[in-house]
């Protein structure tokens, strides 16, 4: 906690390095990787882990933005489950058209703004710690889904609907693309805009906001809603290329990772600092250390581990190129 | 009294779909009450046991997380004179009244036997296993096992798939990458199955490839069914062990014997045998309306 | 004559958990005056100040604004031109210079989109008009408390105000930048501009402002014009009785040199080449202008910064402080200058911070909570600490009781050389005269000695034997005795003689 | 806290209503599963929730201990197994003694420190987020317990062992008394040690602490050495009730439960405040609504729904009466 942790030592090399750490720290894990394996630096290969982590990287967009406003968000692993089977449920119900994927797409996102806006008003307008709606969302999401379909599987019925999550556009899987897409547009969104310097404003210092006249609560709120948003188009895509959702299983565990994305990628539990860039890549790492443990085919009971190192180097090398 | 784990996957799903509809079946019986509870760690399953005792049942199935730690408290509800009816996962101790369960041994090996064969003894065979625990730890030494004899056969891959579908279509999806032929995968249940499946049709090399998943899910067995090109064959663990447990221990207060048995009181030990599904017998092992 | 009349209260009172704090209050303010407001700490300026911009919502009373009665909220407040800067600093820390000038107010283009650049130039040539050397894009942690709360200024003022109210905006501000922020309230004036000031330094009031409104325990105690008053009645009518001389004797050094510092250096390059000695029993006085790198040396004295290069001596031994903990244990305490940040913790009791950096003292193994309790009530006596009870947290006090608490921490650790870094900031007359007497009391009981940074420069002249006076990290002049005077001081911070 | 405020507005009863709202919430709970199952309040049966309460609980205490200072401990959950694991392993090296066990015990607790320590020289001087730290230990520790055992169980030969764990004391089962001593005494440690007040400032405003003489790493380090403790404490009592530790199973979830119980109890994310009163009690009303849904038979697939209502209900409903 030294005032001089904050230094301006250095030239425009130590600058780069410390804002594109993270980069440093992806491109270090590939070569790594590609040495040790070398199908791993296959187009193909590269491509495929783009595309696995897209639906927790997508997820971790949206929590980007609680998580910069100051707050967390534990339900999106359950809701991914519930969007995803709300989105296949209704195709199945309109019918195997494109109108109706359409439709379905359009209704899951509507359900996902009502979501996050009644846990942003919980947790705002009830003054409930975002940890105690969320982890309570958390369960009555899976709950949900759980009970309509028994403890099965929604499956979807709609060739259209799962062609969609298969998809290749312009030889890259589609929920790459969205990735890409997604990440860009909510870069511009917290860099570009009134409602993004807002959510910085409020999770650094929520006492300089209100007297900044930001309407704090409304700020907050919003990002509940992006991340239900978030939430929807992960779970969407994800239901169409599996072209079913597990009520027991899909989902499991999504907000650790994706809370672990955003960590990684230097947004703060504490609000107030983070960035879409960095998310993203922290996402790829993550996607990238997945990848790795089957290419090098690391036994089963060590994979933990070599996870575990891996994420603690990777932000600890990532404070060494900020010196 | 019930105890299982909880829904996590498909199987467990299944297992808590069968025990519903085997309670379901004594609705109108006033003279049983059921309570179904399901744990996600093996201390809450002690704890909810705890609180079913005190409740003060008089029969307990159960279907342990783990073995061992949920020994002492299965052998205090029998001593408690609780009928205890231990399913699937056996505990440490003689001290129960029945004990059911599927074979997990012959379940690897039995896929591993008819891969190797299939594959006349040389090929490259890749594994998705569930998630890491005893269970899963046997069936894969038995697979293993089934293929001491075959030298000419080789494991390129062992990977985890958590059983669950996602997870398995993603492994599979990076092994397809990295290597350019494989001949055999065998996954640790049905559900991974779909994923790999998927993930095939996806690479575009759903053809010469053998598949080999288990425990019946009852669109697998469709499949079968209906002849599907590479998935031949299955090996049943059957999540409805559960209901057949339920029975039994509703038979047990009833004082009712099994027919066909001359004997009096219900069997200790049963061990449920893996059967072969194929496509001829697949009929008698779809069940439409199962969850799994 | 203009006598339109923006904002009027009628019977407005506050109050907090139960305790009033603002009994009643009736305040007119017409357009293009200056007002200032005065009154002891506690006394419900800030309080009153939140009430007519709609901050605070008043338990009780109305207010009309043209006339108008209205229920005020923030946005609204906005919308009317009714502006506050709080008195304490509420900047985002983490963000840049001009994104904090424009933080409610953004500029936009096309779309939904910032217009970045557009702020940006604006902000440089707002901070330019100040006279600060400021980059727009430099992040706000960065700045002192000083530039930070010009920085606040000039948030304020790129809004369009019709009142603007300052909360002690001068609490932070050396001679210089306080004449800048007077001309600047002088053309806002005469632009229409109401503008209300609140301040400790009656001088400033007396200067500026066209009437005074005074107020005490809460109630309006007096309203007139400025220019029928002197400052000892101001201060007589704030605290309601007669205030003795403001400025103890001066203490005899003992000669003997506790402190000496030699070719001092900071990593960070603010501070350069500092030598200075320290005698026992003396107050070493430290001016100069906001950013000259008093507090960067302190901080670096103590443990806070890394230093690069110099020697200590600490009663004829080298030492070498690497942090606030180690000094303690030298016996050096230094007081920060950023009350809010570095001061308090706001959440806490006000207890549990004055004896926060003392607990030794309080536990055996276990604390002594009546033991604490006591310390409190002593320090509430001694430098009169409006709070309800030990229990009030800290961040529920009124800016000048925090500085009150954070002095009681400091002076409860029994520690030998003390660094007060601004100690009155923000700290009514009473409070100020009880404090240098308090400086006083220890220097005579334990030969206590003392470094005072400040930047009111009767202060520094009134209690310091010797002053150093520095510029742009240097030591520009050590001046005594008959030295010690405005004209040389500040000819020594600014390089510049006052006629030149 | 504040008693002179309060006394003049409301009166005694408000006070009482306002500190011990979650008291009443608990109190509001039992008598609801009193009347709905009558069983519900057999003495056994509270006795049971306090003993299936206390394996968590105590660890939420430890992690009270590291919120309170602005931290996170996600790694509770994997360190329960490795230290049941250890614990175990030990008494069947050193053999079936009551000597054997003490020093098992000890032993544990010393792998405890070291681990504790571990974590926070990682955060503190490592400067890598907690999150990130206690993320990458669950995974490790996890890894290391499946792998010594290959996945299956560790099982304690030693009957002196098995029995501590279920033995009754005074007509108590020993981790409720455990739970009730620990509590007290991390009790006393936070609200009248020096240490403890430290914690607190260290969690409310580090600047502000570390300016005052306040070594802030030594105090943040020292509150997941509590952490690791505690985690010890349970972990023992956990393997020698069971008699054996599962290497995939044991443990998982714990995090989430006991900083749910923190939270519930008033804990805040962001550090500075909290209670092991608050935790003590919010560990009970998890361990009473986990009971209470198997007391009135809440169907499987809607216990979540049920879980979920009541824990946003029960923060909803203090948050009420401090109003
Ligand atoms: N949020 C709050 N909760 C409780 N009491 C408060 C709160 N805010 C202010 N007070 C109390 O109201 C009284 C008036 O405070 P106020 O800040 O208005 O004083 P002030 O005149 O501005 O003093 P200063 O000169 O020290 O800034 C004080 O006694 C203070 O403790
Ligand atoms: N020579 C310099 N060039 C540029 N920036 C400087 C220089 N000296 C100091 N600063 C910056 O100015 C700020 C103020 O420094 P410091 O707080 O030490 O000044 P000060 O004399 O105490 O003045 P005040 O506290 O009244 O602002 C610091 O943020 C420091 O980084
Ligand atoms: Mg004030
Ligand atoms: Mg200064």
């Amino acid at each position: 906690m030294r005032r001089d942790s904050i230094k301006k030592t250095g030239g425009r090399f130590a600058e780069i390095f410390s804002k594109y750490g993270i980069v440093i720290v992806l491109i270090g894990l590939v070569i790594v990787s590609g040495i040790l394996s070398p199908s791993f630096l296959k187009l193909r290969n590269i491509l495929n882990i783009f595309w696995q982590t897209s639906y927790v990287g997508i997820i971790a967009i949206g929590v980007t933005f609680v998580m910069i406003a100051g707050g967390i968000d534990l339900s999106v692993g359950s809701m991914v489950a519930l969007l995803g089977a709300f989105a296949i449920t209704t195709v199945n119900a309109v019918g195997d058209s494109y109108l109706g994927v359409f439709l379905a797409i359009l209704a899951t996102l509507g359900l996902s703004v009502g979501l996050g806006f009644a846990t942003g008003v919980a947790i705002t307008k009830g003054r409930i710690p975002a940890f105690v709606v969320t982890l309570g969302g958390m369960a009555i999401y899976r709950s949900l889904v759980l009970n309509f379909a028994n403890g099965g599987v929604y499956m979807s019925n709609s060739m259209k609907y799962s062609s969609m999550g298969m998809s290749f556009v312009l030889g890259m899987p589609l929920p790459m693309l969205v990735f890409i897409g997604y990440a860009l547009l909510a870069h511009i969104i917290l860099n570009n805009t009134k409602f993004g310097r807002y959510i910085f404003a409020v999770g650094a210092n929520e006492t300089a906001s209100f007297y900044s006249a930001i309407n704090v609560d409304w700020v907050r709120t919003w990002t509940y809603v992006i991340s239900g948003i978030s939430v929807a188009i992960s779970g969407i895509l994800l239901s169409s290329m599996m072209g079913s959702v597990s009520s027991s299983s899909t989902g499991n565990g999504f907000e650790l990772d994706a809370i672990a994305a955003a960590v990684i990628g230097g947004t703060s539990l504490s609000g107030g600092k983070g960035s879409i860039f960095g998310t993203f890549f922290g996402a790829l790492i993550l996607g990238v250390i997945n990848n790795m443990l089957v290419m090098l085919n690391v036994a089963v009971y060590l994979q933990g581990m070599v996870k575990g190192l891996i994420i603690i180097g990777a932000v600890l090398l990532q404070n060494l190129s900020k010196e | 009294g019930v105890a299982i784990p909880a829904a996590d996957h498909g199987w467990t799903a299944g297992m808590v779909w069968w025990a519903k509809y085997a309670i379901n079946q004594y609705k109108d019986d006033p003279s049983v009450e059921f309570y179904l509870v399901t744990a996600k760690e093996p201390s809450e399953q002690i704890a909810q046991i705890q609180a079913l005792l005190a409740k003060g049942i008089d029969a307990l199935v159960l279907n342990p997380y783990e073995s061992a730690p949920l020994t002492p408290i299965a052998v205090k509800a029998f001593r408690e004179g609780v009928y205890t009816v231990i399913v699937d996962r056996g505990i440490n101790s003689e001290e129960y009244n029945t004990y059911i369960a599927g074979d997990n041994y012959m379940y690897g090996y039995l896929a591993g036997k008819y891969i190797a064969e299939k594959l006349e003894g040389k090929g490259n065979v890749v594994i998705i296993e569930g998630i890491p625990c005893s269970i899963n730890t046997e069936r894969v030494n038995a697979f293993k096992d089934a293929l001491k004899p075959y030298p000419g056969i080789k494991i390129i891959a062992q990977q985890p798939g958590y059983w669950s579908r996602e997870k398995a279509f993603e492994v599979m999806q990076n092994i397809l990458t990295k290597f350019p032929k494989i001949d055999a995968v065998w996954t640790g249940d049905d559900d991974m199955l779909h994923g790999v499946i998927l993930a095939l049709k996806q690479a575009g090399r759903d053809k010469d490839i053998i598949l080999v998943g288990g425990a019946g899910e009852k669109n697998i067995v469709k499949m079968i069914m209906e002849g599907h090109s590479l998935v031949q064959v299955d090996f049943t663990y059957p999540p409805n062990m559960i209901a057949t447990a339920i029975n039994l221990a509703v038979m047990a207060l009833k004082g009712e014997s099994l027919n066909g048995f001359y004997q009096k009181g219900i069997p200790r030990k049963i061990i449920l045998s893996t059967e072969t599904i194929t496509k001829e017998n697949a009929k008698d092992y779809y069940y439409p309306e199962s969850v799994f | 004559m203009n006598e339109e009349v923006i904002l009027e209260t009628r019977g407005v009172s506050m109050e907090f958990s139960g305790v009033r704090v603002l009994h009643s209050v009736d305040v007119k303010f017409t357009r293009g005056k200056i007002y200032g407001i005065v009154g002891e700490n506690g006394a419900g300026k800030s309080t009153l100040m939140k009430i007519v911009s709609g901050f605070l919502q008043p338990v009780e009373g109305e207010i009309f604004v043209y006339g108008k009665k209205t229920t005020l909220n923030p946005l609204k407040a906005k919308e009317l031109g009714i502006i506050l800067i709080p008195q304490e600093l509420n900047l985002v820390d983490t963000l840049r210079v001009y994104e904090n000038i424009f933080l409610g107010n953004e500029m936009k283009s096309r779309f939904l989109f910032l217009d970045k650049k557009k702020m940006i130039e604006e902000s440089k040539r707002l901070v330019k008009r100040f006279g600060l050397n400021i980059s727009p894009l430099q992040f706000v942690y960065r700045l002192s408390p000083a530039q930070k709360q010009l920085i606040e200024i000039v948030k304020a003022v790129s809004k369009s105000a019709r009142l603007l109210i300052m909360d002690e905006p001068t609490s932070a501000l050396s001679e210089r930048e306080v004449k800048n922020l007077f001309n600047l309230i002088r053309r806002m004036k005469e632009e229409g501009i109401t503008v209300i000031f609140i301040s400790h330094r009656l001088k400033e009031v007396k200067e500026i402002a066209d009437e005074i409104i005074v107020l005490r325990d809460g109630r309006k105690v007096y309203e007139g014009r400025a220019s029928g008053l002197t400052e000892k009645e101001i201060a007589q009518l704030m605290i309601g009785r007669h205030l003795s001389e403001m400025y103890p004797e001066k203490s005899i050094p003992k000669g003997e040199i506790v402190l000496k510092v030699e070719n001092f250096f900071s990593a960070d390059g603010s501070v350069k080449n500092v030598s200075f000695d320290l005698r026992k029993g003396e107050i070493l006085g430290f001016y100069g202008l906001v950013g000259s790198g008093r507090t960067e040396l302190m901080e670096t004295l103590v443990g806070i910064r890394r230093k690069s290069a110099g020697r200590v001596t600490l009663h004829g031994a080298e030492v070498n402080i690497t942090s606030p903990d180690e000094a303690k244990k030298l016996g050096i305490v230094y007081l920060p200058e950023d009350r809010k940040t570095a001061g308090i913790v706001p959440i806490l009791e006000v207890y549990k911070n004055i004896t926060l950096m003392n607990l030794e003292k309080y536990s055996r193994f276990l604390l002594k909570k009546d033991l604490e309790i006591e310390a409190f009530r002593r320090y509430k006596e001694k430098f009169s600490i409006v709070s309800r009870g030990p229990y009030q947290l800290v961040k529920t006090l009124s800016g000048g009781n925090q500085q009150k608490v954070v002095i009681s921490k400091l002076v409860d650790t029994g520690a030998r050389i003390f660094i007060f870094d601004e100690p009155t900031r923000g700290v009514d007359v009473n409070a100020k005269h009880q404090i240098y007497h308090i400086i006083r009391n220890l220097i005579d009981e334990f030969d206590a000695t003392f470094i005072v940074v400040s930047s009111e420069l009767p202060e520094i002249i009134g209690i310091s034997n010797r002053v150093v006076v520095m510029r742009n990290g240097e030591v520009a002049g050590i001046v005594e005795g008959e030295g010690l005077n405005e004209k040389n001081l500040i000819y020594l911070a600014t390089g510049v003689s006052e006629e030149g």
